[in-house]
């Protein structure tokens, strides 16, 4: 009695789903923590330090500020951790068997990637507080800034692979060669790379959770699980995000053979590389600088991407 | 008009060591009005002064700031020879100057790492702190203690810089010269430090001026105040070396006059350990006479200023401290008005402010609000302050 | 430091008598109504930097030491003013001044000092409870803790 | 699960550090200790962006009557289980300004302290020490 309900709740609950991508994400965090501290001539946190960290937090108190809207407090971090899941699980399942997917499955995952952005702004303007509230904008207006570059790179790679089903792109990539390689394809990755930045949080972009201006913005207020939960859902987003640049640009996830599984784990550990590089060489930009950066050089740069496609390079 | 709500910086803040308020009306992000309320730092520490006889104060005048440790009783010891004066050997001018200008090394390279880290750049927070840890040794090396190194007394220096240590002083001090020159290079023309520093903050010469802003805060802005060029004490003018003036006055340029000082007081060591002449440390002084005497010092962060009035008997009448810090926060009514909130605290953080020495600031409170929370729950008091806060017109 | 003597004795007169202490300290007093137009003097015409003000408590009155030191000179004169005990008042110099609010808010809450014309005159940097009217820096008041709490 | 969570609390204390006004010295010290010559990261601390976050509350310098009804407030804010660890003689027993008409009293008797690091300032080796001493109180939680 193995139906089919029992077995997308274990892909969802297990294996490419929340147990698989938490551990790699949390993981992957310990490496960014370990490799910024290296940078520094610091020798960083040992290996377990995240799960530590979330296992803390799960134990805590949870204070709730009085006057604050109680259940959208406490909901808002579940809405962020159950769309990284449903996004992660989606991922993997449209690399593994290209037939599962339906049309329009790269919109929806598109959608979902900006669930955890919109849950941190619902939580720091649940939260009653003015520094969560500026938080809570400014996430707002990065969101703003950086949603339409995104768009447009992701664009350039459904023309170039002329369908709506990741499944397809894959496959197109499968025969055509990563999307990477072409002019339009490598212009839309950059672009895609300066918005994964900015929907991670990551200097120069972690402008919303400024410690040092506006203590920690949004999360202010959020203590023991909530919190907990919160940190989870950036954690995973760490490795869904660089999972989804994958596919769309670099030939997707084959694990057919053993070199399959290796190559992809040198794609990601590269792009994970040049996150936390990005992340250490330089300031926080201040929010209208970054406004300014995203609608100026990085939307020209998706723009000619796009024009490049059309011509056909 | 928008209506304005109030952030508060402060008073318990991760960003700010010491505890002090700022209050910023903001609309949006710009800021309209500011306020700064002090006040959490004041330890009487004048009221304790005249209950200590001489000696006992230069160690409670040593305790008013950690970073500039050493201005203090720097001032101090110059008052007190100022009332009666007394003469000090010439050794002991050396290493009172050697002292003085470490501390001014270790306290910009704080700075530069507490500016970088404001700005979000951890790395450069790190770094110059790690190079900070060389010079600290060095303190270490000669006094003992990383920072309260207690080396002044009426009359002279508690302890001598012996002749067998002064060439591993010398290399130490090439070593942080090296590291100092690197990291000046790095930060001054990272196009991103500079995005984030040039043309915020200004202070213009004639507001500097009105002002009366001391040190690099004032250099930076053009004004050519050096207590060392032009009050010589110790054996500030015994040694060549130049006094670092920048036109603009933004918080870049403030950056430039403290990373270049650096450079200058490492000269300024170089030459007086090689000066230093041999004799006696200390002129051990019998008894302080009566009148009245002001004695300066150059601090990291401006003119530190002691006076005293000495009754003939061994405790000070009236010792009067007034700290750097004093009149350079003060000029953040002309700076922070119209920037970003971003920008509000790394230029408040710009002129260095150091609290604990400054106990005497000000506080502003329009609304009479009486009771002011701290940290989380000002926030919150705040929020409903703000919803009260009637509308200005 | 004699060019400046002669000037603000020639500029003066009688009004002020200056005592040279040594070759980098001089000390000029002056009575209450001639000081504005002397920080005027000084502030505009020479140039000079207001480093800040001293309250000396003397038996009979609380005396006022404004500081300026003469940068290009390299030598600090000091205005001395005295206010007499029952009502110390004098009249401010922040408008010439600007620098010098926050130095005279502090004597006016350390010494109870009134300074008319000051634009600002309030509570300092003692705490909000801290009773009216007494005044932490008198010799008068008390010397420690204990007496506040009497106080209040 | 108890001996989980202990575990994991041990792993990774998060520092909020309380200024309540000092020389700022032992704050110098405190910041010190996060600087690669003596990482405090390798035990996985961070400094925490507000009470909320914290699990450790670090104290340096004297209370004075203005800082003492915000310095309980943010004792109360943050979430159990916690510590308390006073940094440098000021805030162990107030030192030379103990007798300033402003010092209330003594930092212990406002909240309670678990670990008491003398020292004016202590150097980072002993803040570090101070700290996982402290940690070895929720060994029995």
């Amino acid at each position: 009695m193995f139906n089919e309900t029992t077995k997308n709740l274990i892909y969802f609950l297990i294996a490419p789903g929340l147990a698989f991508t938490a551990l790699i994400g949390l993981l992957s965090t310990w490496f960014d923590r370990k490799l910024s501290a290296r940078l520094q001539w610091r020798k960083g946190p040992p290996w377990f330090q995240p799960f530590a960290d979330i296992i803390k937090l799960m134990g805590k108190e949870v204070i709730v500020p009085e006057g604050g809207a109680k259940e959208v407090f406490l909901s808002a971090p579940l809405v962020a951790l159950t769309a990284v899941t449903l996004v992660s699980t989606m991922l993997w399942m449209f690399n593994l068997n290209p037939q599962v997917g339906f049309v329009g499955d790269l919109i929806v995952v598109l959608y979902l990637l900006t669930v955890p952005s919109l849950a941190l702004i619902v939580g720091g303007s649940a939260s009653r507080n003015p520094l969560s509230a500026l938080g809570a904008s400014r996430e707002m207006k990065l969101i703003l800034a950086y949603e339409l570059p995104f768009l447009l790179a992701t664009f350039t790679v459904i023309m170039k692979a002329g369908t709506l089903v990741m499944g397809n792109i894959v496959g197109y990539q499968a025969g055509h060669g990563m999307i990477m390689n072409s002019a339009s394809g490598f212009i839309a990755l950059l672009v895609t790379i300066l918005v994964v930045q900015a929907k991670l949080g990551y200097p120069p972009f972690d402008i919303a959770e400024a410690e040092q201006e506006i203590m920690a913005g949004p999360l202010l207020e959020y203590s023991g699980a909530p919190l907990g939960i919160f940190r989870l859902s950036k954690a995973m987003l760490l490795f869904v995000l660089p999972v989804f640049v994958i596919t769309l640009y670099l030939g997707g996830i084959n694990l057919s053979s053993w070199t399959g599984g290796l190559w992809l784990l040198l794609k990601y550990l590269i792009l994970l590389l040049v996150v936390i590089l990005i992340k250490n060489t330089n300031p926080r930009l201040r929010i209208d600088q970054a406004v300014r950066f995203f609608w100026g050089p990085v939307m020209g740069a998706a723009i000619v991407g796009i024009i490049l496609a059309l011509i056909g390079w | 008009m928008a209506r304005e709500t109030m952030i508060p910086i402060g008073p318990f803040h991760p960003l700010l060591e010491e505890p002090e308020l700022f209050k910023f009306y903001v609309e949006g992000e710009k800021i309209v009005h500011a306020e700064v309320r002090i006040g959490w730092n004041h330890r009487g520490v004048e009221k304790l002064a005249e209950g200590k006889t001489y000696d006992q104060d230069v160690f409670l005048v040593e305790r008013i700031c950690g970073i500039c440790s050493t201005s203090h009783p720097f001032a101090f010891v110059n008052a007190v020879e100022d009332v009666s004066g007394i003469e000090v050997p010439e050794r002991a001018k050396y290493i009172r100057t050697i002292i003085g200008e470490l501390e001014r090394i270790h306290s910009h390279l704080l700075w530069v790492g507490l500016a970088g880290h404001f700005i979000g750049y951890n790395t450069v927070f790190m770094w110059a702190w790690k190079y900070r840890e060389p010079v600290l040794d060095i303190f270490e090396a000669i006094s003992g203690n990383r920072n309260h190194y207690s080396m002044f007394k009426v009359g002279g220096v508690r302890r001598d810089i012996k002749e067998e240590n002064v060439p591993a002083l010398l290399k130490a001090i090439d070593e942080v010269e090296k590291f100092c020159s690197m990291l000046t290079k790095a930060v001054m023309d990272d196009p991103v430090i500079q995005a984030r520093t040039k043309g915020i903050g200004l202070l213009k010469k004639e507001d500097a001026i009105n002002m009366c802003v001391v040190g690099p805060t004032a250099r930076a802005s053009g004004v050519e105040i050096d207590i060392r060029k032009q009050h010589p004490y110790a054996a500030s003018d015994k040694v060549p070396w130049e006094m670092i003036v920048v036109k603009d006055g933004d918080v870049y340029s403030k950056a430039v006059v403290r990373l270049l000082e650096i450079i200058e007081s490492v000269k300024i060591i170089r030459g007086c350990l090689k000066a230093m002449p041999a004799g006696s440390i200390d002129a051990d002084v019998r008894e302080i006479g009566i009148g009245e005497g002001i004695g300066l010092h150059e601090a990291p962060r401006g003119e530190v200023i002691h006076f005293i009035k000495a009754n003939g008997s061994n405790f000070p009448e009236r010792h009067k401290i007034r700290a750097p810090s004093f009149m350079n926060v003060a000029s953040f009514k002309k700076t922070v008005i119209g920037e970003s909130i971003a920008d509000a605290a790394l230029i408040t953080a710009a002129v260095d402010p150091c609290y604990c020495c400054t106990e005497r600031m000000a506080v502003v409170d329009p609304d009479n609000d009486k009771v002011i929370m701290t940290g989380e729950d000002l926030v919150r008091l705040s929020q409903q302050k703000t919803e009260r806060m009637r509308s200005r017109a | 430091m004699e060019t400046i003597i002669k000037n603000l004795t020639d500029r003066f007169g009688e009004k002020i008598d200056c005592v040279v202490k040594n070759s980098r300290r001089l000390f000029v007093s002056v009575n209450k109504q001639e000081l504005r137009p002397l920080v005027e003097y000084l502030f505009n015409e020479l140039k000079v930097r207001f480093s800040t003000a001293t309250a000396v408590e003397g038996r009979t009155a609380i005396e006022i030491l404004y500081h300026f030191p003469f940068d290009q000179k390299g030598f600090v004169l000091s205005l001395r003013v005295a206010v007499t005990e029952p009502s110390p008042e004098v009249d401010s110099i922040t408008p010439i001044i600007e620098g010098a609010e926050w130095v005279e808010r502090e004597i006016h809450e350390m010494f109870g000092v009134n300074f008319a014309g000051h634009p600002k005159l309030e509570r300092f940097l003692l705490p909000d409870d801290w009773p009216e009217g007494v005044f932490p820096y008198r010799k008068n008041t008390f010397d420690s803790e204990k007496e506040v709490e009497e106080k209040e | 699960m108890k001996r989980i969570f202990k575990w994991a609390i041990g792993k990774s204390p998060w520092v909020f550090h309380l200024g309540a006004s000092a020389c700022n010295n032992c704050d110098i010290e405190i910041l010190d200790t996060l600087t690669p010559k003596h990482d405090i990261e390798r035990f996985g601390l961070i400094l925490a962006g507000s009470p909320r976050h914290a699990d450790i509350l670090i104290v340096s310098g004297i209370v004075n009557r203005q800082s003492l009804p915000r310095f309980q407030r943010v004792y109360e804010q943050t979430p159990n289980p916690k510590l308390v660890v006073a940094v440098g003689v000021c805030a162990c027993s107030g030192d030379m300004f103990r007798d300033s008409y402003n010092f209330v009293k003594p930092v212990d008797e406002i909240i309670p302290v678990d670990v008491y690091v003398p020292g004016c300032p202590p150097k980072p080796e002993a803040i570090i020490a101070g700290i996982l001493k402290a940690m070895e109180k929720w060994k029995q939680l």
